[in-house]
């Protein structure tokens, strides 16, 4: 019980657990759930946003460490895109694969997202590495490349802005606009898109791969250049995977993506109180995590099921 | 000047090594895979089936852990299974969830149990047995025919499912599930039981591969030790696309991947050892795109209810 | 920073650490571990650990334990270096604290440890019994103390056998010990016949290896692990974490606290090198050489090319 | 002992979310009998056969099997109890092989070999030939019926309900499945077939029942009812029968203007090899132009599905050239894969068909006021913009398929099979849309279509090709309107 009151406050609790915490940790998840959803609205499964956002982190890095001496107002637009262009390329590599050679995006992009961490392993002990050559990390940025926070002293930064901004505008792409629903179209019936609708699929795919891709670089430019202004091995803890089930959670909705990042976020700065604030072993803290999202799961079966025996009973 | 005679045997052993645990557990999910559903809780069953192991050794000696190790992967599969087919609950939220719930049962009762020391090395093991005769074969006898029983449960696992799969009714009506599940209820065909079988199937093999790693190959727990396995075995059935002999060799493959990947690493070469780690994944990469070909999913994989 | 203390009792002594890893781990972060149950134990205090993953993570609890009022903040490796910095000049009533890394201020302090000198000494001992001349170093990933402690290994192997060659491998990771024992096992492949292990849980792989090899030797790291395999374990480059835990917390307990780089030596016998009792393969005079090195870096009288260890 | 009936359901109701599919339906099959089940689009057949075949449960009402209440919870059962089902939407495995899905559903050993030998066994007896080892997705849609009904008699069901078997099987094959279908009902069988057909239907039949909108209206021996009574029961209303065969071709012929000039469409030297090297159009020259509607028959393989498709810009010829206008538009056969996506509503599926080339924003508004007008238009029933596409009947998908596919603008027309599952009134009005959207002449489009019924192309095409291994061929008019060697011959190529 005083775990799950830590749980509770920890995410929730005060005004910094909620904006500094819940919603930090929301935003990368938030960004990589669109960048998930979006993807898997057309039927393509992008396991790999991890890596996708190791390349945007990194390439964003890289712009934040070579022009720290430009002003804030140019440089963090440049690491915003450079880092969608790297996210972007890197799930290129993916879609290329799928359309030439044939390869399932499932596995390629498995296998990518641990090139990319042995990548970034590399690059913080070899040409990124910070000038004394020790730690491997880079140097930290210059405040020019810091990005700004949203709120007076809370840690809340840009990057939730743009993810808010961004499911915004999926939603809309998606309902309402010709290329969405394009890609809306192949999801769910590739087949019918293509005979009765001329649609290209196949660049339909390559496009949507790209996009998601972009999501999921700038969710890593926003890790760097919103929360820890240096690059670092080790920057996600699978973020990527949890954004899987965030846009499921969700039912790929990117509107309801908002929610479930804020509820995965939540449970991640709780789950942190619970070790810290309730004594709770990190394991154990596992356990009640796995247990609400099963609790979760449950609820919403009963909820369905409730549902469904409200329309019936106008038969009689 | 390297031998490279030399270093071939202990390279195949450890390609077979590596391939072993490996094997189980994407042997294991493509059973599940073909009834349509994805169990990504395979990592869960993996390291629950290492613990089982460690604690049925404690108690029982090593065949005892063998045994605790399936029924433990077994138990974790069959949770999901819960979920999955009768909550109907998303099958990979639910894998995602009784991954994290297995690692923390395990880690906790690990702490619980064997306390702050640490469970040492003293776990009782599987020697490798040789098989007389065959295993006096020249050129890879001795490599194929002197291993732990796990391995020789794998190389029959192989056979039989082929067989279970393509040569009997329940093979077949678990294919037809996972390709259009309507069209194998018409046909009178039981799904939900099917389903529910090979998902418990699949955590049992899950459970088998996390007993091998304990007791076949480190003879000791640790937390988190399934290391991403149960990741890679589903990736192993991608690769093997679906079919039980391409997923037997697709282990091998990823076996040897790492085998080589340990090799080069000893050779003191100059080289940043991230391309060394890298090495496995893009070979796989390079391997699929010369492969071709689409390989397609059943197609009901992953639906939910 | 939003508040500067919940609760009152302010009184009380309140002390936690930040580990990279499981405590369950039988090396670095469990020794860690027991390094706060002994702050508890010794001094009364109250603790709290977490187990953290990532960079942003590193900052937001360091920043959640000195709202709360925590007297102590131990971060478990170098990489707590830079949010220890940011976070820090925010909240000065607590003492900040980074297990490696070489930054200072206000109220934050680094533990060096000259983690080198007795991995000199262990280089020394291995090189003298290596039959092959090949030995082997195996890390998890390749950070500063590892790196450093490695380096200092072959540098003592030369010191005593110039033409030994030292092979180096990583797993990639701190918990896949099947990866450690068959990396460990392609190292003895190419005849290398003692490896130095400093790879935590995984490292128990390497410990596996060689004892089913029963050839070769294997050198334990941060925790005495010379029980962990007894028959095959030359020895154990320990840290006690412990010890230099309890004494750095005693200082900020009685108010004698400095903010600096404190570095445990071989002097402050904070390190050492620990040889397995229950093994006499290394010869005498070898032990009287190991001896009287360690006895030069007491006194000062030697000391490693290489900077002290970050 | 005498059994009333080997087959009642009483009471039937059942309800989709807000639609009232069935209401007090009921439906007693006696032994030994073919019993023919009729009812327009949507009317409730295949619903209240998968509830029989146990394939959903009742909201209310009771089943019976030989006289014997039960209570199926699947099709397990049903199976059990000797009944055996054709489904309307194939219940097929796609990736399978033909031999695999007919020994589906069998439990211990398996043994392919035996099974094919019972497959060919029934294609002897019944002319219902399958290439056991093809695999089911590469068989063309008249295979898949054929196999589907295989299937069910290799089972040796003894209770067999046929959902629509004849919709696509060519004249003989169905000549043959009926006297197949009185051959099992003397041997003891008895068999429900549903059909739209209704002189086939009171044919083969030894009574009749006929559903509307959900209740049984009419259940009667063979020898009490006519076409009429049938079709007023059907539809509620008299009705002359089978518009489609009034007046004959040569009438409609006559009505038609003559086309402009300029053809729309062109084929030169168009020649198609498909994925895997085969020639499947060989040097096809064709031209079709406004006001026109060309007929295109020819058996399966012959080269229609390839031509069809490369009219309407689904394939591209591997040499020769095409001329098309920007806006054909497609009624493919295979209208669950190929023109609409299911789990789409009616407005997403209208928007579909412009998919490929609309840009900026869609304007959902009109897309749903333009989808309501196709509704109406076309007759689709149960059908409002913002429903699932799945949630309608077969047939009346198709008429919206229909619909969608005529809207205003479209400069050709290429309709494959658009008739199939249709109810007579259903493919009246198809059909008669598309002599509709000929006759404007130069102001309508180039129509192509295709039917395996001959009846109907000369119905409403005024020119027919012939598609024969890859060759296409003009047939030209006979004489004596009612003289069909010169189309026999066409089709088996030797005109
Ligand atoms: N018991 C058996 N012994 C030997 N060969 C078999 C046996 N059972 C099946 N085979 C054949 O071995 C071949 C290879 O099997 P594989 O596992 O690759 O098929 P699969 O991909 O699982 O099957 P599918 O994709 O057709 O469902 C198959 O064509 C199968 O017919
Ligand atoms: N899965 C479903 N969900 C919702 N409504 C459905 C579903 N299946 C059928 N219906 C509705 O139930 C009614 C009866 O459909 P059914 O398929 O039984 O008609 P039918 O007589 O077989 O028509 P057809 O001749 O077109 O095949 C229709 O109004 C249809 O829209
Ligand atoms: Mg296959
Ligand atoms: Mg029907």
């Amino acid at each position: 019980m005083e775990a799950l009151a830590a749980l509770w406050d920890g995410a929730f609790g005060s005004p910094f657990a909620f904006w500094s915490a819940t919603l930090v940790r929301a935003t990368p998840l938030l960004l990589l759930g669109l960048a998930v959803a979006v993807a898997f609205r057309a039927g393509v499964l992008n396991i790999g946003a991890e890596g996708q956002l190791l390349l945007g982190a990194a390439a964003a890095a890289a712009v934040a460490l070579a022009f720290g001496d430009a002003p804030r107002l140019v440089l963090v637009p440049a690491m915003v895109l450079v880092g969608a262009l790297a996210g972007a390329a890197w799930s290129g590599i993916a879609a290329l694969l799928r359309r030439r050679y044939g390869v399932l995006e499932v596995i390629s992009t498995i296998m990518l997202n641990f090139v990319a961490a042995a990548m970034v392993s590399w690059l913080v002990r070899g040409p990124m590495q910070e000038p004394t050559r020790v730690y491997p990390q880079s140097s930290s940025f210059a405040d020019a490349a810091h990005w700004p926070f949203l709120l007076n002293g809370q840690r809340l930064h840009l990057g939730f802005a743009l993810g808010v901004l961004a499911a915004w505008g999926l939603w809309w792409w998606l309902e309402h606009s010709a290329a969405g629903f394009r890609v809306r179209a192949v999801g769910g019936g590739a087949r019918a898109a293509a005979s009765a609708g001329g649609v290209d699929v196949g660049r339909t795919i390559s496009r949507v791969f790209l996009l998601s891709g972009a999501l999921a670089g700038v969710a890593g430019a926003s890790e760097v250049g919103g929360v820890t202004w240096a690059l670092y091995e080790g920057l996600s803890p699978g973020y990527g995977y949890t954004a899987i089930a965030v846009a499921l959670l969700a039912r790929l909705d990117p509107r309801w993506i908002l929610v479930t990042a804020v509820f995965f976020g939540a449970l991640d700065a709780g789950a942190a109180a619970m070790q810290r604030d309730a004594q709770v072993p990190s394991v154990v803290v596992q356990i009640v995590v796995a247990l609400v999202v099963l609790a979760v799961l449950a609820a919403r079966y009963v909820h369905a099921r409730r549902l469904a025996q409200r329309a019936a009973p106008e038969t009689a | 000047m390297i031998e490279f005679g030399v270093l071939l045997l202990p390279f195949l052993e450890a390609s077979l090594r590596t391939a072993t645990p490996l094997g189980f557990a994407a042997l294991g999910e493509l059973v599940t895979e073909r009834a349509g559903v994805i169990n990504l809780g395979l990592e869960g069953a993996i390291i629950a089936g290492c613990f089982g192991a460690l604690a049925g050794a404690g108690l029982g000696g090593p065949y005892a852990g063998v045994l605790a190790g399936i029924a433990a992967g077994a138990a974790v599969a069959m949770v999901f299974a819960v979920f999955v087919l009768a909550l109907r609950a998303d099958q990979i939220i639910a894998g995602t969830a009784m991954t994290l719930l297995a690692l923390g049962i395990t880690g906790t009762l690990y702490r619980l149990v064997y306390g702050a020391g640490g469970a040492a090395l003293d776990t009782p093991t599987l020697a490798p047995w040789a098989l007389p005769g065959l295993s006096s074969l020249p050129g890879l006898g001795p490599v194929l025919f002197t291993q732990p029983l796990p391995t020789y449960v794998l190389y029959l696992l192989v056979p039989a499912l082929l067989w279970w799969m393509h040569r009997t009714g329940a093979g077949l009506a678990l294919r037809a599930i996972g390709e259009h599940r309507a069209a194998a209820e018409a046909a009178g065909v039981r799904s939900q039981r099917s389903r529910a079988a090979a998902i418990i199937f699949g955590g049992a093999m899950g459970g088998l591969s996390g007993a091998t790693l304990v007791l076949a190959q480190v003879g000791t727990f640790n937390e988190g030790m399934s290391a991403g396995r149960g990741f890679i075995a589903i990736a192993i059935v991608v690769l093997g696309r679906w079919s039980v002999l391409g997923t037997a060799l697709a282990a091998l493959v990823f076996g040897a991947a790492f085998a080589l990947q340990y090799l080069f690493q000893a050779m003191d070469w100059a080289l940043p050892y991230q391309l060394f780690l890298a090495f496995p994944y893009v070979l796989t990469l390079v391997l699929l795109a010369l492969l071709r070909g689409r390989a397609a999913a059943p197609l009901e994989l992953g639906r939910q209810d | 920073g939003t508040k500067t203390s919940g609760a009152g009792d302010d009184s009380v002594f309140k002390v936690a650490l930040l580990t990279p890893g499981p405590i369950s781990d039988q090396a670095w972060n469990s020794s860690a571990y027991r390094g706060l149950e002994r702050i508890r134990d010794s001094l009364g205090a109250e603790i709290s650990h977490i187990q953290t993953k990532t960079p942003a993570e590193f900052e937001e609890n360091f920043r959640q334990y000195g709202a709360k009022g925590f007297d102590l903040v131990i971060g478990h490796g170098f990489e707590f270096q830079d949010a220890a910095q940011r976070v820090g000049p925010e909240y000065p009533n607590t003492v900040y604290v980074t297990t490696g890394g070489t930054g200072t201020g206000n109220n934050i302090a680094a533990l060096s440890f000259a983690f080198d000198e007795p991995s000199y000494l262990a280089g020394i001992a291995a090189a003298t019994v290596s039959q092959s001349g090949i030995m082997a170093v195996l890390g998890g990933t390749e950070l500063p103390p590892v790196k450093a402690s490695f380096a200092a290994f072959e540098a003592g192997a030369q010191s005593v056998r110039p033409d030994i060659k030292v092979l180096t491998a990583f797993i990639g990771n701190w918990d896949d010990a099947a990866a450690g024992k068959e990396q460990a096992l392609a190292l003895l492949s190419r005849r290398a016949d003692v490896i130095f292990q400093n790879a935590d849980a995984a490292g128990l792989g390497a410990f596996q290896a060689v004892r089913e090899n029963g050839k070769s030797f294997v050198i334990g790291a941060n925790a005495d692990q010379n029980a962990v395999a007894p028959e095959v374990t030359l020895g154990s480059v320990v840290i006690d974490l412990p010890h230099a835990f309890l004494l750095v917390a005693r200082e900020v307990q009685e108010g004698s606290f400095r903010p600096r780089v404190i570095t445990y030596d071989t002097k402050s016998d904070v390190v050492r090198w620990v040889p397995n009792p229950g093994l006499t393969v290394i010869r005498p005079h070898v032990q009287a050489h190991i001896e009287s090195l360690r006895a030069q870096f007491v006194d000062g009288s030697f000391k490693l090319p290489t900077a002290a260890t970050p | 002992m005498t059994i009333a009936s080997a087959l009642a359901l009483a009471g039937i109701r059942h309800r989709f979310g807000h639609t009232l599919a069935l209401d007090d339906a009921h439906l007693t099959v006696a032994p030994g009998t073919v019993h023919a089940l009729l009812g327009e689009n949507g009317a409730g057949k295949s619903t209240l056969m998968r509830i029989a075949f146990g394939m959903l449960a009742p909201d209310a009402g009771t089943l019976a099997v030989q006289g014997r209440p039960v209570q199926f919870r699947s099709s397990a059962d049903a199976i059990a109890a000797g009944l055996g089902m054709v489904h309307q939407h194939f219940a097929l495995v796609g990736p399978m092989r033909a031999v695999e899905n007919v020994a589906l559903g069998s439990r211990g050993r398996l043994d392919l070999t035996a099974t094919a030998a019972r497959m060919r066994e029934v294609a002897a007896r019944t002319g219902l030939s399958v290439d056991p080892d093809a695999v089911v997705a590469t068989l063309s849609v008249a295979a898949q019926q054929r196999l589907e009904i295989v299937k069910a008699l290799v089972r040796g069901a003894r209770v067999l309900i046929l959902d629509e078997p004849g919709a696509v099987l060519t004249p003989d094959e169905r000549a043959d499945l009926d006297r197949w279908l009185r051959q099992f009902c003397a041997d003891g069988g008895t068999a429900v077939l549903i059909t739209h057909k209704v002189r086939e239907a009171l044919a083969v039949a030894d009574a009749i029942s006929v559903l509307r909108r959900g209740r049984s209206v009419l259940e009667a021996p063979r020898a009490d009812v006519d076409d009429d009574a049938v079709v007023a029961a059907m539809t509620g209303e008299a009705l002359r029968a089978s518009p489609a065969k009034a007046g004959g071709a040569a009438a409609i012929r006559g009505l038609v203007p003559t086309p402009s000039a300029e053809p729309v469409l062109a084929l030169d030297a168009v020649t198609l090899r498909d994925a895997r090297g085969v020639t499947r159009l060989r040097d096809v020259t064709l031209r079709v132009a406004r006001g026109e509607v060309l007929g295109v028959i020819g058996v399966e393989g012959a080269g229609v599905r390839e031509l069809l498709r490369v009219l309407a810009g689904r394939l591209a010829p591997t040499t020769g050239s095409v001329r098309r206008p920007l806006r054909v538009g497609f009624i493919p056969e295979d209208r669950l894969h190929d023109a609409i996506v299911p789990a789409f509503s009616l407005a997403e599926n209208l928007a579909l068909a412009d998919a490929g080339h609309a840009r900026g924003r869609l304007d959902w508004r009109g897309i749903r006021r333009a989808t309501a007008d196709v509704l109406t238009a076309h007759d689709v029933r149960n059908g409002t913009a913002d429903r699932l596409a799945a949630e309608l009947s077969g047939g009346n998908q198709q008429k919206f398929v229909v619909g969608r596919e005529r809207r205003v603008g479209v400069d050709a027309l290429v309709a494959e099979n658009p008739t199939r599952g249709l109810d007579l009134r259903a493919a009246a009005s198809v059909l008669a849309a598309l002599r509709d959207a000929a006759a404007r002449g130069a102001d309508g489009p180039a129509v192509v279509f295709h039917s395996t019924d001959l009846d109907e192309v000369l119905a409403v095409a005024t020119r027919v090709v012939a598609c024969f291994n890859g060759s296409v061929r003009e047939v030209p008019p006979p004489t004596d309107p009612e003289d069909r060697t010169a189309y026999a011959r066409a089709l088996v190529g030797t005109l």
